[in-house]
């Protein structure tokens, strides 16, 4: 097990008493020094601990006259064994090796790193909300219970659907839980045999394919057209009544708005199809217009983008799916509600799918869009999508002519560009412009999707970014773009790491700290 | 109203005019006029930061607490454990908090490394060598868990014990309907499973699975050697969902030759928070490695050589996969696996051990105390560790109603298939390391007045 | 007004929109580009704001209904116009920007920068605790006043003395207070004339001679003799009639035990004077040994050092003071007290000198010592002392041939190494020293402190720092002498800035963004 | 028990072994026997971090809190205002709060432009050119300016207005016998300082310095035109004790001429915590900057050329002047000046200026609620803004005991020195931007049945 310890003099072999790498040394970023930060096994001293236990009176039986023999281990599971010094040094340390939408601006495409408002993380640690038990019976849970119908309706009054499941946890579970409901629609009216493709076009997020087979379907993609929207006619073409339905996003993957969304509709309606709407950029519309009024007849939100539930850097998020009358009866059980004497409870639909989460849900998350919700209210919501593309539209602008714009038209919240050409002309890569974009303090865009755009660079600048931001960005992105590409192959030299090695990660995998 | 958009008017006025437009409006100009909505949403107006805080104030007021308003033991795959300070203090630093997935790893090894360290304690605990970033929770890991096995044997039947918590195996059957998993109910004798006997399973439909909870959910410690067995003869993989804590105490999975164990990571960190977000653990053995669900954190080097830390082996994932992926899962629970973490250096190798050996004893004197009331009688015979259930003399769920208003929640009542009658007289109740024998004693007392009345 | 701005594109003069910087792009520091953080008043731009206001329906006067004219402002005072986004990624980022205990090692001598525990945080913070009013009647604070009681009670217990006052909120107040005791008791005496002169030792802290001053009293300095502790023999020759008292540090600030203390105390005590004790560096002696049982009159204690209250950037701290019965009837008022039926309430001392703050201390750092005090318990502040003497010494024993040691024998939590013999072998001073740790990943220890050690760095490990933390100090620090001048000149090298020009700081004053 | 030392049997050894020592208690051995603790402190043994925090819990739970427990109309130099959650968030990370004073700027740059940043918003609301980087709280910001003003003038009087707060002036007091400075009450005339006429002043011992604080503990407006006046007639420096949240909405004390600015900070940012950490703000004109107390940061540039913040002008410091110094101030309360000026950062310009206008209508409502009820009267006739002082027909202190019955804490009861007939009947009463009128409107009637009974 080879191991590059923070410093010589912290690897003396032998030496027991030296197993441990130096807590308290700061580590790998500027005003930490040089060396890279040790994990906490490698801070591991035997019998150093932090933990310390409630006195409680309880009897204090041994382990072997608990548990019998044959289940008892022998010896103690190895965690760690640092100090809470340590521990908080390291932790602390590991923070300043990461870029945040707290640092600075993240405008990843698709994923709508937003600032999200500090009062939802207070909204969400109060004790009232976090020490409640999810089994415990209706009458202690009357402020959850009402706290989640509250934003189902609001959620439903957004999307202009009927009712809503609040279990899915994440935007791809609630992809499969739409689809899942699809199933049911279609099996309910005796088609459950017949329907066996969803349609879903090249543009599309890859959640969306692999949710279709997990959903029992086989994926059909349909292209996109040369505006990057659906080709109705080629959509017409694979429309039969094999067809359970359709995915899209709209705005699309490309920040586009699906314009032929009601002809779409109408045409996979008249095959007996469902319209699935993926959410994931419903931030460019909020109170403008909403998938309901386009004619989907299921929709998912992803409240860890639109909503302001932070991405916590991979999770956890939400991924409600709200549906139109004829789902209704079909949505995941049980289900919040407002029962006739105004107090609230649990109701199970009459022709459920069943439950997708252990419990209700990521109810924290959910308690955070809630307050999201209130404070901002109906108005600010629509000046959320307003801000919004207003920004995206004028970073477009300002990089006409530096980037290729493959869609150059009036977009949603984001908009695609590609480095092709400046492949072409100068060998900068979109993965060179990400890399410079890190050095220059922006976090980068998302590249190399849409797949259907060569050297994709997709950018989402959201709308809590400033005129003053955007302007730096574009000046960034500007700068860069006449940039040398050798140089730029170079970055970034100023992160705590630099350009990583993922074929080896991949080639010789270490999933472990004990597989080195 | 709070406002956290930026822009002045005279900003907006003038980014307009970059864009050549001349009205907000205009920026929506593509959406055909019959889409747009009339008079926007109908949705009460924003209000200040302190009026939100006043109404989540009034709404979590409402709730019964645990520590505020009522002393725990409920379980049931949702445990009332202490979670220390540092917990708090630094896994919810915003760098955490507020970071994309890590697709730039060069600016995310701070959650990157967090992930790592994770990784490997949850193979320490479960005795696997690959575990991934963590899934939504304990039963959506046991989901991925059987559509690994599925794909890995090419057989569709699963055989899943009754032990496994109820919900989790509703939430097997929901996302069955779609891959087509047909789900064999295994039944419980006396508290532990019992598999079919040689010569069944070996015929026409062998299983691709067993999936086991250890323990189970009536507390009881399940017999994985002989789950083993039964996997081995009938060529299928030993699923085992496992209870993180219980393993401080208890043999890993690994141990007994499960092929991948998963768990609710909810007790390191963790609140209750009325049941999310928690935290799906999963890990396997090597060998399934390609066919891991969701994200997977390797180490490797920079370009000067330097450690560093990136998602592996992505070709699995749906973004390069698509529809042949090997799960569909994109955001996860890293956050809570990063808080997970963090409680599990606090507890460290002794603190986990006498984590679990605090809440066995509080068990062990709870279940005494609670057997000793007139008409309460053990669910099962079996030996438990954390947990157990029992049979009362009144329906559970009014007993645990009565229990509230003593300042109890009482455990949680179990649904008619525990109870061989058919009544739905089981109650389960857990005791963490929280429990003083005061609050246990209190319980007793209380509970013998609810089930005597 | 000169201003270098974050970046040309930021700075187009005369556009309005423009006012303000890039608040969203991460500045100058690894993950956060290259440039200089901006200021808020950089990030201002017109009309923008962050602040929202709860409903009250109190009607809406205007300011010139409620405001007479010749009063009322006519514009309102500029503060800042930035959006909360901005507002937090700013100090966000200014974080990145700040070493701290959190980060690594803090070896400022003097100073006990141990590891502050979570816990205390969070005991410290609860609404019980930090939402009451200092002026409820004693009915709405009993628990306040409890927590008070039993800290006093505790520290008299911790250095021996007989009563104490929690009010001064810092250890130079808690000197102030001291010799103002000092002056009431020889007043009372009737010697408050005569009574003129208070004895320091030349290796005194700065705040005991300017304390001094504004207790009224002439210093008299007393030499360290060759060991480096008070040279009995000179002191002798300055105590006389007109001595007031005397102010000692023990261990001294070079770490050294005074071990004539007793001698010293009788002598004082001799002529009428008093002693004070300099409770800076408690540390090294708690449960060891007790300044009460040493024949002090007077402590003062920095609860900030030795009690783990962290040191907030510079403050807040506490200096209560502790003293000998006689001198209790003096001590500050109002005074939280445990009355007979069991209840407590305030007391004003017989003879008290009066207040010393506004209003009880700095209250929460007093619960955060409370805290930490319950959590150690006495045996575990025994082993605080401990492992603080031991870490000294361990790290002095390592030093040892590669900087002078003034004082090479024992020391208590600290020790005081010279780099004189390195200025003059190769011309590296105990600033470069000081620097070229900052690149290793440790904060510098004190510099040129005490005065009477040329080119003095001055060492406090603390206890919460691991052997393998010393080991790679050692490392750092033997690398660093063994190390070339010219390279460390440049150092820190890795810091979000570079050597600092202080002189020119002093010279054109920029005390504020205004003064640009 | 909790333990924070790391330390192992195992490297203790190895340590002792290092240093050539058998045991810890041979570290002591230059500790003469006889001044050995024998057998330890009498100190009770450590708890376990859980065990800590129900002890902590126990005692905050007897205490009347704000907003759990009471509603606050208490003030006089302590406020319950609104605390945005982003100063929680921002202002008290890690870095910020385990940092020492900023000895290395290299790696303060944090701490340093954040006091920057502050020291500039306190110039800009109190009129003044340079601000320090804080003081312990108001009482002690006073003190210190009449150490200025006496340093700087040569004459050791100074004349303290009885509206100066009662406490403050008691500080005042408590110091002026070590610095033998010679304090002069100067008594309220309905409300309002009541400077010496015309003619005395000038004579034998004329004064260093007026003080005079604005709004003064009655809540009433001080004229500081006239103090200015009587300043430059005397030739003292004019020293203002200034509310910030008051200069919201009133001219600056340096719009008046002050030469000194100080004010107690508690109002941004900082919860009423019992007294303490609080914020003493100090401002003054530039020529006075030499004789600044305590700490200033300066911008300068590095060694590169880039911006930079350093302590600066040092040498006034005690560590370098010592017994010469300006001040014996070293730790300060930066922490709370670094809350403070986040906490000004999202109330901004607009903001501050609503806050105090917010007050200013609360007091108002009330003032009229408060004087409708028989039987009380104003106790000044002079105009207020955020804060006012009634009589009482019952002594204030009972009055307010009643009060805490029916959850409100109603002021605070004013010493007899301020109700001319020596009673103690004055009842001072503050109203903040988070006083609902319905809160109010309750306050008035309970009040009148507490008065009427
Ligand atoms: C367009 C689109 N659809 C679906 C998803 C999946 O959402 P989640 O990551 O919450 O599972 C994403 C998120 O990246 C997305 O951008
Ligand atoms: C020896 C000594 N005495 C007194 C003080 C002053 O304490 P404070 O900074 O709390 O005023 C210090 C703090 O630096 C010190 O080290």
């Amino acid at each position: 097990m080879s191991l590059a310890g923070p410093g010589p003099s912290q690897r003396r072999p032998g030496e027991a008493v030296m197993s441990s790498a130096a807590g308290g040394k700061a580590t790998g970023a500027p005003l930490m020094g040089r060396d890279e930060e040790p994990t906490l096994f490698d801070l591991s001293s035997p019998g150093r601990r932090a933990a310390s236990f409630r006195h409680t009176g309880v009897p204090e039986w041994e382990a072997d006259e608990l548990v019998a023999p044959e289940h008892l281990r022998d010896q103690p599971a190895p965690v760690a064994e640092v100090s809470e010094r340590d521990l908080v040094a390291h932790f602390t340390r590991l923070s300043h090796r990461q870029y945040s939408v707290d640092l600075g601006a993240y405008p990843l495409g698709s994923c709508t790193m937003k600032y999200n408002p500090k009062l939802c993380d207070e909204a969400a640690s109060l004790p009232g909300l976090t020490d409640v038990h999810p089994a415990a019976p209706v009458s202690l849970i009357q402020g959850w219970l009402a706290l989640l119908v509250d934003l189902e309706e609001t959620l439903c009054q957004v999307t202009g659907m009927h009712a809503a499941t609040l279990q899915p946890p994440a935007g791809a579970a609630g992809e499969l839980t739409g689809l899942l409901l699809m199933r049911a629609w279609h099996a309910w009216r005796g088609e459950g045999e017949t329907r066996r493709r969803v349609i879903i076009p090249d543009s599309a997020h890859g959640t969306n394919p692999a949710s279709v087979t997990l959903g029992g379907y086989q994926v059909t993609t349909v292209a996109s057209d040369e505006r990057g929207c659906v080709d109705v006619a080629a959509l017409r073409r694979c429309l039969d009544h094999d067809v359970a339905g359709i995915m899209l996003t709209n705005p699309n993957t490309l920040g586009l708005f699906e314009e032929d969304i009601a002809e779409i509709a109408a045409a996979v309606h008249e095959v007996g199809g469902l319209l699935y709407y993926d959410g994931a950029n419903l931030n460019a519309i909020l109170g403008v217009t909403r998938p309901g009024d386009m004619g989907f007849d299921i929709v998912h939100m992803n409240l860890h983008k639109t909503f302001a539930v932070p991405h916590g850097g991979g999770g956890p998020g939400a991924g409600p799916v709200a549906v139109s009358p004829r789902l209704a009866p079909f949505l995941p059980g049980p289900r919040p509600a407002r029962l006739t004497d105004g107090s609230f409870g649990w109701d199970r639909p009459e022709r459920s799918i069943g439950r997708v989460h252990s419990w209700h849900g990521n109810a924290l998350a959910l308690a955070r869009a809630w307050s999201y919700i209130v404070a901002n209210g109906g108005d600010g919501l629509r000046r959320v999508a307003e801000m919004a593309v207003l920004n995206a539209n004028w970073l477009r602008h300002r990089l006409r002519g530096v980037y290729d714009i493959p869609y150059d038209r009036p977009n949603m919240h984001e908009f695609v560009v590609s480095a092709a050409g400046l492949r072409r002309r100068n060998g900068l890569r979109a993965a060179d412009v990400a890399k410079r974009l890190l050095e220059e303090g922006f976090h980068a865009p998302t590249v190399y999707f849409p797949l259907i755009v060569d050297e994709a660079l997709m950018i989402e600048p959201t709308e809590t970014e400033s005129l003053q931001t955007m302007e730096a960005l574009a000046a960034a992105l500007v700068a860069i773009a006449a940039g040398d590409a050798a140089d730029a192959h170079e970055a970034p030299r100023t992160s705590p790491v630099r350009r990583v090695d993922e074929a080896r990660a991949a080639r010789h995998l270490i999933p472990t700290w004990d597989a080195r | 109203m709070a406002d956290f958009v930026p822009h002045t008017d005279a900003e907006v006025a003038a980014m307009l005019a970059t864009i050549g437009l001349s009205s907000l409006d205009e920026l929506f100009a593509v959406i055909p006029e019959a889409l747009r909505l009339p008079g926007g949403l109908d949705v009460a107006p924003g209000l200040s930061e302190a009026d939100v805080a006043d109404r989540a104030a009034l709404v979590a007021a409402t709730n019964g607490a645990v520590g505020r308003d009522l002393v725990c033991f409920a379980g049931g795959g949702a445990y009332d454990h202490d979670v220390p300070a540092v917990v708090r203090r630094v896994a919810f630093r915003s760098e955490f908090v507020t970071a994309y997935t890590p697709y730039q790893p060069e600016v995310a090894q701070g959650v990157l490394q967090a992930l790592f360290e994770y990784q490997t304690v949850v193979c320490r605990l479960f005795g696997m060598e690959v575990a991934n970033a963590s899934l939504y929770d304990g039963a959506s890991a046991c989901v991925e868990a059987a559509n690994l096995a599925v794909a890995a044997t090419g057989r569709s039947t699963v055989w899943v014990s009754r032990g496994v918590h109820p919900q989790w195996r509703q939430v097997l059957a929901t996302f069955a309907v779609g891959t087509g998993h047909d789900l064999v109910d295994v039944p419980l004798v006396d508290g532990t499973t019992a598999w079919p006997a040689e010569g069944s399973g070996e015929g026409s439909n062998p299983p691709g699975a067993l999936l086991v909870q250890y323990p189970n959910h009536l507390g009881c410690i399940e017999d994985l050697a002989a789950a083993a067995q039964v996997a081995r003869r009938t060529g299928a993989l030993l699923l085992v969902a496992c209870d993180p804590v219980a393993v401080g105490l208890l043999r890993s999975p690994g141990d007994h030759g499960a092929d991948v164990v998963v768990g609710e990571g909810q007790p390191f960190g963790t609140p209750l928070s009325f049941g999310g977000p928690y935290l799906g653990m999963f890990a396997c053995t090597r060998d399934l490695v390609r066919r891991l669900p969701g994200r997977l954190v390797g180490e490797t080097v920079d370009v000067d050589g330097r450690r560093a830390y990136v998602t592996t082996l992505r070709t699995r994932e749906q973004d390069i996969r698509r529809e042949k992926a090997s799960s569909n899962v994109c955001t996860n629970q890293t956050l809570i696996a990063v808080a997970a973490i963090v409680h599990l250096g606090w507890l460290g190798t002794a603190g986990l051990r006498e984590m679990a050996l605090r809440c066995a004893r509080g068990t062990r004197y709870a279940r005494q105390a609670v057997l000793g009331i007139d008409g309460i009688e053990p669910l099962a015979g079996a030996p438990v560790l954390r947990e157990f259930a029992v049979r009362l003399p009144v329906a559970a769920d009014l007993a645990v109603e009565r229990m509230a208003d003593e300042g109890i929640l009482a455990g949680i009542a179990l649904g008619p298939e525990y109870s061989g009658d058919g009544t739905a007289d089981g109650l389960l109740i857990a005791v963490t390391e929280r429990r003083t024998r005061a609050e246990i004693d209190a319980y007793a007392t209380a509970l013998e007045k609810v089930v005597s009345r």
